[in-house]
């Protein structure tokens, strides 16, 4: 046998020379890579004079308003009031969602009645919405929850209503031949068997509730993000407008981050992916 | 004698498929089960066996026919019953012996003080080390005993069980055996067991009943007259063996001879 | 006029709104419907923008020739090295109002000190910070703002009382006054130095077209004058091109009449006052608007004043017969 | 079919008529809330001028264009980024940084890129409704039961044979719970199109209603987007019927 | 002596669990099994047989110690090989049939050819009729026949089987078995079979391997010395009882007596 059959016989199971934690997490270095890859060409487009810098600022002149904005600590002084109306505005979303969304999977009426309803209402426009938001919740941070949390509400009842309908029979089985209650199902089976779907219901619920509160602030504010960009953009100031975009960008990852790290703590038992596939 | 327990009348089962058709799974089903007895069931894969015990559970409701638990009709599951289904449905999120625990939970029970209880029986059925594991992390046996315990943990005085044993190596199989038996006659229980094993269901029951395939139907009803207790050495009694043959024959059919067989 | 089958020239226009009402009629289906347009030889396509800022990012493109826009977003572009010009001043007077309810009894600025104001969307009130400021007030402080957007949820909360009063323009003032609403407008002493807004293009086309600026203005010029001799004509005729703009039920007359409120309520300020010719301004004016966003801060004091307005093309824009255009709005019946 | 529907419908006439008296006699403002029967009288002059058909068309157009290209994009994104996890945590801060920035703020670029019509409407709507596809997807297809996938690499299936044939069906009852929510987004996301610049659609219908104080004719608007989103909603369910027939709960079984 | 088909040495396999434990199911197991052959593996639960059986099938890769399929080292799953699992692990969304006919899809072979196979098959397990049916139509011992009827279609020339039975009553499982001695022999077929039936490890194999547990090791490899063809006359020969009670004596530990048992 010549040695590069052998070679082809025994592969090398992993490349070599790679640090560890590298090779465990190469995104860290890849998702840079790519940032910076984007960033040139965005550049280049800049430089190339195709789109106007008005429309499409340099990122060079991005990062510097980026750099200038957090120096200052307007951006984290401003991102704390939106991440705050955002956080409130999905904690009640994902609240009102588990609970109608629970109520409209387990009574068949009300997923004839209620949810075509809850449809037909969500397709309002929440822009239009938002001034008529502003008279209800008032000119404070009241209104822009309302919006976050109109917003996200819709991804959190969906996925709660078809987690609870993919419900693993045989396990609710067990507990109906105990004479379980239907919320004692609910509880010990039906949700924590829900939670793969309420998961993701979570993780677009968390991005919507940030891009409801920035609409919020577009309609009125007097602090946040949303206030930030509509005040560049009406001073024509459009590299800063980007960077309020980017940190919003920001905000969203981390947000998204956040509820992947809970689901993975809380699916521990989910099988792994990494387990079957060879 | 006393009142039966259960007592079937009648019952017909018919499921609608996803297709728009019908499949008839049981057709006037008759039986009776009284307090204390121990009745198996055995019968050909997919007479009718499971849709059976899922009716006695509570858990079908649209059948023909009466069903009657404790003299009275049949309206849903009952609290006293533990049930074993064919598929171990262990909660993959719980631990073995969170599993084993959770008919404590349902029924409002002391947890605290079943806890032991808990980690009797996961020991009883060869468990003992395991408590804390999760579902996946067990073989396909050892879920199935998880199974068993959890049906067990709250001594119901009725117990359904779904060939309970079927994922079990012959040996740990015949200690199951045994000790169901034990458990069955020292608290008094009133047992329904699904099983394909012939011998398993003479050795433990006081009647099996066999039934037909499609649509299912009982074809007989056989008083096993060996003495209680039992153990292990009775299987060398003619008795025994003729019982055994002699169902082997009714499942057969009955232009079947009495072939020599590798399962009993 | 071009010869009939010679191809018409592209070109497009913009209002920098999306509520493309009866008031915007001059730049939008008057010089179309009209023919005006197609007399110049001009294929103009009207595009509603939603805000000043998308307007002269899709100006700078190329993605849109003209546009009209406020006075300060002008200064504003230029400072930030924008290459437009003005071209045609438009609105020959504020289009801003600070208006509050007549009931309520107030009467100057100076009396909203510490009281909530509406405005329809956030951003820069240049108009309104003068205004305060002449009348000893600073509007960051003095009052409070909330943006209340326009039609009913801003009468909602004048009928309420959320807001003492409401800092809009003057269309959507009148839409209010439709429903029932009468307003006590406040104006500062300057209200008739300063203009609402004006035409712009970019610089490059100024250089390689100017023909076409002439054309397109000259359509406008006409569409106004045919608008202030019959407004009601003007109406239907918006009405036909845009007919979506056009009320719902109701009655004929009353609808009329309201809808002629709004037209006029943008239509007065187009009229030749102190002034001559269409699109003509006054250097005062830009002065004006110069120093008063000086104190604003929102401009350098050394900022070149006469790199924003080129009124060479004003005298060709008006070049036109305005009896005929007069006698036509006359005797339109469509 | 009448047993499916009735309770849908009786639901409905009652909501109306509660609606109904309390504008008459509740003392609802029809400013805020006009009466049901405005907004129908509403519908009707729409209709009959022919100036709802057109704009109801061009929302309807776009949002299908936008909701096609949101379920298309989003499914093939998803499964690009289930291939590999490498892919999905180089690719996904990305996505979700772009979904956390407010669309009409890039309105104008979009509008630079897509033109004025209908095709930067169709970008936005398919923009925004794409991410709940895309998340429900990367999920969907993650959660596949371990069991199946033995079957398909035990037979030494490819990448594309293992996706077509288990993940893909296995994640449907995500999928369909993401393009539910799409659904809705979709029209959304073209009448915010529509808001920023258009000449068409019921957003631009939404505009000039609104600012003429014509309430009831803005609820009749909003009465078509939500018979459109109804419309495209049963769509998704009957699709849904037809593809997950295998996950429906059967019925006979006690619980419900 | 032909080289051995799978050549197992010193395999050792530690699973991780989510408490961050280790649990070592597999210690230093060595097998061999030549072409043709038919071999058995018998064991207590969760001694570890399903794991061997997924490192077969090339479905687990991180383990310790050397696999080789046909002389060259294993590096994941061959076309050549069908496997039965221990649970069904049908694909809901597919009829029975399809079930069937899924290797003939993913291997890319001719699907109108094969139809009338699969129906064969199906007719084979005893489902003629259930072709259209849906998994969660079928009962327990159906779902596994499909699966065993999956394994078949594309005539695999190494069969894995992890209780393949194990849900089939008696009568059924006699059948199934007479009939994959008939596959196996016929078509010269590699069979693995993990099995709880140590008659049935014993009536179809060539060897019978016997493991232990925790951590599991094999302890003993014993050649069936029974003339092929076998039928189920067989059962009857002292040999095979003999085999079968030394088989028992090992799987009960040194200490214990041969005692009688209900399962074989
Ligand atoms: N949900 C269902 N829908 C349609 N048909 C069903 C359903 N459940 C069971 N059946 C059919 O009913 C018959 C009886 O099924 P059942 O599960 O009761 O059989 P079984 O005796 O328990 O079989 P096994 O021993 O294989 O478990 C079978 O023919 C099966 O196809
Ligand atoms: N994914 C896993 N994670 C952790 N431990 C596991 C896992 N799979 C199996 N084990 C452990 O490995 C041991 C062997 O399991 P395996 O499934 O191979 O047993 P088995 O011999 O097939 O048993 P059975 O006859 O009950 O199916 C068991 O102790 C089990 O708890
Ligand atoms: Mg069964
Ligand atoms: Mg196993």
């Amino acid at each position: 046998m010549t040695d590069a059959a052998l070679r082809i016989a025994i592969p090398e199971p992993r490349p070599r020379g790679a640090p560890l934690w590298l090779r465990r997490r190469p995104e860290l270095v890849l998702t840079p890579l790519v940032f910076l890859v984007l960033v040139a060409l965005w550049q280049a487009v800049a430089w190339s004079g195709v789109v106007s810098a008005f429309v499409l600022p340099a990122p060079s002149a991005i990062a510097a308003s980026l750099v200038a904005g957090l120096r200052s600590g307007l951006f984290l002084q401003h991102g704390l009031v939106t991440l705050a109306e955002a956080a409130a505005g999905f904690a009640i979303a994902v609240a009102a969602g588990l609970v109608v969304g629970t109520l409209i999977a387990e009574i068949r009426l009300l997923e004839r009645t209620v949810y075509p309803c809850l449809v037909a209402i969500q397709t309002m426009p929440k822009i239009a919405l938002a001034p008529l938001l502003v008279v209800w919740f008032g000119f404070g941070p009241g209104s822009k929850i309302a919006v976050a949390a109109i917003i996200s509400f819709f991804p959190m009842l969906v996925t709660t209503i078809a987690g609870l309908r993919d419900t693993d029979r045989g396990r609710l089985d067990v507990l109906l031949a105990l004479g379980a209650a239907p919320l004692r199902c609910l509880v010990s089976a039906k949700l924590p068997g829900a939670l793969p779907h309420v998961f993701s219901g979570l993780s677009i619920a968390a991005v919507f509730a940030l891009t409801g509160a920035i609409v919020g602030e577009f309609v009125g504010a007097s602090a946040g993000l949303g206030y930030l960009i509509v005040q560049a953009n009406a001073r024509l100031n459009i590299p800063q407008v980007f960077a309020l975009l980017l940190v919003l960008g920001g905000i969203g990852v981390l947000a998204y981050g956040t509820i992947q790290a809970l689901r993975r703590r809380l699916l521990f038992w989910a099988p792994k992916e990494e387990r079957s596939s060879p | 004698m006393a009142t039966p327990l259960i007592a079937v009348r009648d019952l017909t089962k018919i499921y609608p498929t996803a297709r728009g058709e019908q499949v008839q799974a049981l057709s006037r089903v008759n039986l009776d089960i009284r307090p204390g007895e121990f009745v198996s069931l055995v019968g050909p894969s997919g007479c009718g066996k499971t849709t059976v015990l899922r009716i006695l559970a509570g858990l079908i409701r649209d059948y023909a026919g009466s069903v009657s638990l404790r003299g009275q009709a049949m309206r849903g599951p009952s609290k006293d019953v533990g049930v074993v289904f064919q598929d171990a449905n262990l909660m993959p999120w719980r631990s073995a012996e969170a599993n084993v625990m959770l008919p404590v939970e349902v029924l409002g029970l002391d947890r605290k003080a079943m806890r032991p209880r808990a980690k009797e029986l996961l020991a009883m059925v060869g468990l003992e080390g395991f408590e804390r594991k999760l579902p996946n992390e067990l073989s396909g046996g050892m879920r199935q005993r998880v199974a068993i315990a959890r049906a067990l943990i709250h001594d119901p005085a009725l117990l359904l069980m779904d060939e309970p044993f079927g994922a079990l190596d012959a040996m740990t199989r015949d200690t199951m055996n045994v000790e169901l038996g034990r458990i069955a006659a020292r608290s008094n229980k009133t047992v329904f067991l699904i099983t394909h094993s012939i011998a398993e269901a003479v050795f433990l029951s006081d009647r099996v009943l066999v039934m037909s395939s499609r649509p299912g139907r009982i074809v007989e009803d056989i008083r096993i007259e060996l003495p209680r207790p039992r153990d292990l050495d009775i299987i060398a009694s003619p008795i025994f063996s003729s019982t055994v043959v002699r169902i082997r024959r009714l499942l057969d059919g009955e232009d079947a001879t009495a072939l020599p067989s590798i399962a009993h | 006029a071009p010869a009939l089958g010679q191809a018409l020239a592209k070109s497009s226009f913009g209002p920098t709104t999306t509520d493309i009402s009866t008031g915007h009629a001059a730049h939008s289906s008057l010089p179309r419907a009209l023919g005006y347009w197609r007399e110049e030889g001009l294929d103009v396509e009207v595009f509603g923008i939603a805000g000043n800022t998308a307007g002269l990012q899709l100006i700078t493109n190329n993605n849109i020739d003209f546009i009209s826009i406020s006075g300060d977003q002008i200064l504003m572009a230029r400072n930030q090295g924008m290459a437009i010009k003005a071209v045609y001043m438009h609105a020959r007077q504020p289009i801003n109002r600070i208006v509050v309810p007549k009931a309520g009894g107030v009467t100057s600025i100076a009396q909203l000190k510490g009281k909530t104001l509406g405005i329809p969307v956030l951003g820069p009130q240049p108009y309104a910070t003068a205004a305060f400021q002449e009348a000893g007030l600073d509007i960051e402080k003095d009052i409070r703002q909330v943006a209340t957007g326009t039609g009913a949820p801003a009468l909602l909360a004048l009928r309420r009382g959320d807001i003492a009063g409401w800092i809009s323009w003057d269309t959507a003032v009148a839409a209010l006054e439709n429903r029932g609403m009468e307003f006590t407008e406040l104006r500062p002493s300057f209200f008739g130095d300063l203009f609402g807004n004006a035409i712009i293009t970019r610089e490059a086309l100024l250089r390689e077209n100017p023909a076409l600026v002439v054309k397109m203005c000259r359509a406008i010029a006409k569409s106004v004058h045919f608008g202030l001799t019959n407004p009601e004509a003007a109406i239907r005729i918006h009405w036909q091109l845009y007919p979506q703009t056009r009320p719902q039920g109701g009655d004929p007359a009353q609808v009329m009449a309201e809808a002629k409120r709004v037209f006029l309520s943008r239509f007065s300020s187009y009229a030749l006052e102190g002034v001559t010719k269409y699109g003509e301004s006054l250097p005062s004016q830009w002065a004006r608007l110069k120093q008063q966003m000086v104190a604003a801060n929102e401009l350098p004091a050394d900022h070149d004043l006469n790199a924003a307005f080129d009124g060479s093309f004003i005298d060709r824009i008006n070049e036109f017969d305005r009896d005929a255009v007069a006698a036509q709005a006359r005797s339109w019946n469509g | 079919m009448w047993r499916e529907a009735a309770p849908p419908l009786i639901f409905v006439v009652l909501l109306l008529a509660a609606w109904e008296a309390g504008a008459l006699w509740g003392g609802l403002d029809p400013l805020i809330m006009p009466a049901p029967s405005e907004i129908g009288e509403q519908l009707v002059l729409g209709f009959s001028s022919g100036v709802y058909p057109l704009h109801l068309g061009v929302t309807l157009a776009q949002s299908l264009a936008g909701f096609v290209i949101a379920v298309a994009m989003g499914v093939g994104i998803g499964a690009l980024i289930s291939i590999s996890p490498l892919v999905e945590r180089t690719l996904n801060p990305f996505l979700i940084a772009f979904e956390a920035m407010p669309k009409i703020a890039l309105a104008p670029l979009v509008i630079v890129w897509f033109g004025y019509g209908m095709g930067s409407k169709i970008v936005l709507a398919a923009v925004i409704a794409f991410f709940p596809v895309l998340v429900s997807t990367i999920l969907g297809l993650r959660a596949c039961d371990p069991g199946r996938l033995d079957v398909m690499h035990a037979l030494g299936a490819s990448r594309g044979q293992v996706f077509r044939m288990v993940r893909l069906p296995g994640a449907l009852p995500f999928i369909f719970s993401g393009v539910n929510v799409a659904v809705v987004f979709v029209l959304l996301g073209s009448i915010v199109g529509e808001f920023v610049g258009a000449k068409a659609g019921l957003g631009t219908l939404i505009l000039y209603a609104n600012e003429n104080l014509e309430t009831a004719r803005t609820f009749s608007i909003l009465a078509m987007l939500a018979a459109l989103g109804l419309l495209l909603h049963f769509g998704v369910a009957a699709l849904r019927q037809r593809l997950l027939f295998w996950a429906e709960p059967r019925r006979g079984t006690p619980g419900h």
